[in-house]
């Protein structure tokens, strides 16, 4: 349910975008939410709902998932991480931290941690439509 | 792509009076050491204060407290564990005993990641256990945590001091804030590192001894506390704070 | 777009007898002092020794040779500075007294340039005296340096010994070989590092003291290498080399 | 002059790319020059085509210079390298070193050593042409 606090950062972020380009009204955001970090979308979603004020007000949030791929520095295998060959702990803790996966995961070729979250890490906004 | 966490940060700090990075550019001086018994020191004088080790590939707060399984607790955010009356995050909590090799941007990401979720409310003190080097956890506090104050920490050696004056160099030209420089670990008379603090424009804040029996009460605050080293960081931290 | 001197780093190694990484993960263990005594003892067994400071952002060897001014040639390449019988770089021969912070991309960057450039030719020996930190230097010397050997500082201080173990698995993990562990700045009995070393199957090299007059002979390599430090490392040092 | 490693190594990568593409003789090879490490291309044409041996005997080198364009992490100026704003010896270090940059330039909005390197800092190999 850490969930809320990036709802908070997400919400604080389109605020500002708001300010900075004019809008008077926030109608549409995208959200790409790696599958890396396991959010749970549902109390993302109510948690934006819950957050959404002034010029956010009406806007709606649209959630995509983006699959997590790695990419090993040592042999450039990629693969994509799935949270299923984990134990709950490490999966709650990459779900904290994002980086902690170099903890838990190597790569399935060569078995090196040093390797590159390609894409799917956290939260990210794609974009914020409004009016002016 | 717009990363969010970047705009939340001095929100969740918003409630910290003084947030204190203990640094130094040069590894193994006593910055963990200092940094926690800081903490510890001024919670004690009713401080309401919390303790962030951000050296996240070779942290050692945990140790130093001795403390097992301080995991935050999830509510709307990651919230710190309560340990010895500070509020308390390590990494560690999430990595446990394993190795955590992390590049330089995946330091930055989980620094940002965690000052973006951590709910640290209402402090007088935030200190922040620094790692060695001049990178970029380093690069990252000064560039997103606003308000952020530098505790410098040398040992009398030249080869501490060579890297500690670069990192005074770039603190001051970037107009950061800092308290100024203790000198911890020392063992003999000598006014090389409080002449060249002065010299270089910055406040001494004093010396801290070399003291045996601090290896012998890691893990143990009480005894730590008592330690001639933590009765000498006390005055001084007294002297700066008050 | 493709990245050309990973392709030519290890044929310029490729007449080094012995590539040896001194590192810890831990900071101010005594890394460079371990390293740059080495090498100097290495090179008075008249074997042709390079060393290279790869902690770029609080460099040290520097001080401890009493090195002013090495600086490389060019000629088809960067040509080490010869300085007390070593081949010698550290790029503090091109950052100068400046601060220089790096970030992990660019510790990586300036670590590919260097080992892609530097001509270290015919070598017994390279000395890598690696940065404090489980990062990219560490994670870019294992991934390039083909062949590559650690040695392993510690000292007694289980705030040391937390990030050695860590390390020390990593490495087993990977299959990279360890010379061995040391114990450095000892300062009285304790069987604690020793068998927590060879309980997780390495090579425990010996102690090494807590020397006062270390600090005393810094930049002077002869008093250096007549201190017990030096003394006791040269014993070591030929246990495990010749 | 240590331009002469550098055309070593993309020698060497060509090579390498060539043997793996199995390719029998490699016609063209178009290179990137960031203007950040002031190479000499005179010298680096010279090495090239004196090293140049086997596979490579035939192949012709197009060398592009790029703008070395920095971005400051701290408030996201962006701007041009120029050499002409550094002494000798300052120039020197970054070209051996381009990082040591990091020591002798800041952002001129706000002062911050924290910059990126967006382009022109090295040399890379864009692409390496043959016939099989
Ligand atoms: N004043 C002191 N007296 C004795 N030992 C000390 C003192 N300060 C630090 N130490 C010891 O020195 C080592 C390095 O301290 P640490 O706090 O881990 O440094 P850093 O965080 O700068 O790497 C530890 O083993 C610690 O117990
Ligand atoms: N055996 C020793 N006896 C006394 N002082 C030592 C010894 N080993 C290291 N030192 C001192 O400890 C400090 C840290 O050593 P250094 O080689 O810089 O460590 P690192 O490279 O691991 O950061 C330096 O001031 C050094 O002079
Ligand atoms: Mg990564
Ligand atoms: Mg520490
Ligand atoms: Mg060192
Ligand atoms: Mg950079
Ligand atoms: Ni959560
Ligand atoms: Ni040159
Ligand atoms: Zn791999
Ligand atoms: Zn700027």
């Amino acid at each position: 349910m850490h969930e809320w606090a990036l709802a908070e950062a997400i919400i604080s972020s389109v605020s500002q975008i708001a300010e900075k380009e004019g809008l008077k009204e926030v109608r549409e955001v995208k959200i790409k939410v790696g599958e890396l970090q396991q959010v749970e979308v549902e109390i993302l979603e109510f948690a934006l709902s819950e957050l959404k004020m002034d010029k956010l007000k009406n806007a709606k949030f649209f959630i995509e998932a983006v699959r997590a791929e790695l990419k090993c520095r040592v042999c450039e295998h990629k693969w994509s991480f799935s949270r299923n060959r984990l134990d709950k702990e490490s999966a709650e803790a990459i779900h904290f931290v994002p980086e902690t996966v170099h903890a838990y995961i190597k790569c399935p070729r060569c078995g090196s941690p040093d390797f590159e979250i390609l894409q799917g890490r956290g939260v990210w906004l794609e974009s914020v439509k409004g009016v002016k | 792509m717009i990363d969010p966490r970047k705009s939340i940060i001095n929100k969740r700090l918003g409630r910290v009076k003084h947030i204190i990075a203990v640094s130094s550019g040069k590894g193994g001086v006593g910055k963990s050491l200092v940094a926690s018994t800081l903490a510890l020191i001024l919670a004690n004088k009713k401080f309401k204060v919390g303790l962030f080790d951000a050296d996240f590939t070779s942290p050692s707060t945990h140790l130093i407290l001795g403390v097992k399984n301080a995991k935050p607790r999830e509510e709307k955010g990651v919230i710190p564990a309560h340990v010895h009356g500070l509020k308390y995050v390590s990494i560690v909590a999430y990595s446990r005993e394993n190795a955590l090799p992390l590049r330089g941007a995946d330091v930055s990401n989980a620094l940002m990641e965690l000052f973006a979720t951590i709910i640290w409310g209402e402090l007088d003190f935030l200190i922040v256990d620094m790692p060695p080097g001049i990178s970029d956890a380093l690069l990252d506090v000064i560039r997103l945590v606003k308000g952020i104050n530098f505790l410098i920490v040398t040992t009398p050696s030249p080869l501490a001091f060579e890297t500690v004056k670069k990192l005074l160099e770039l603190l001051a030209e970037l107009k950061v804030p800092v308290v100024g420089v203790v000198e911890n670990m020392k063992i003999r008379e000598s006014n090389f590192i409080p002449q060249n603090v002065r010299d270089a424009g910055f406040r001494f804040l004093g010396e801290l001894p070399f003291d045996p029996k601090v290896e012998d009460s890691l893990g143990n605050v009480d005894t730590l506390l008592k330690t001639d080293f933590a009765i000498k960081l006390a005055k001084i931290a007294l002297e700066i704070f008050l």
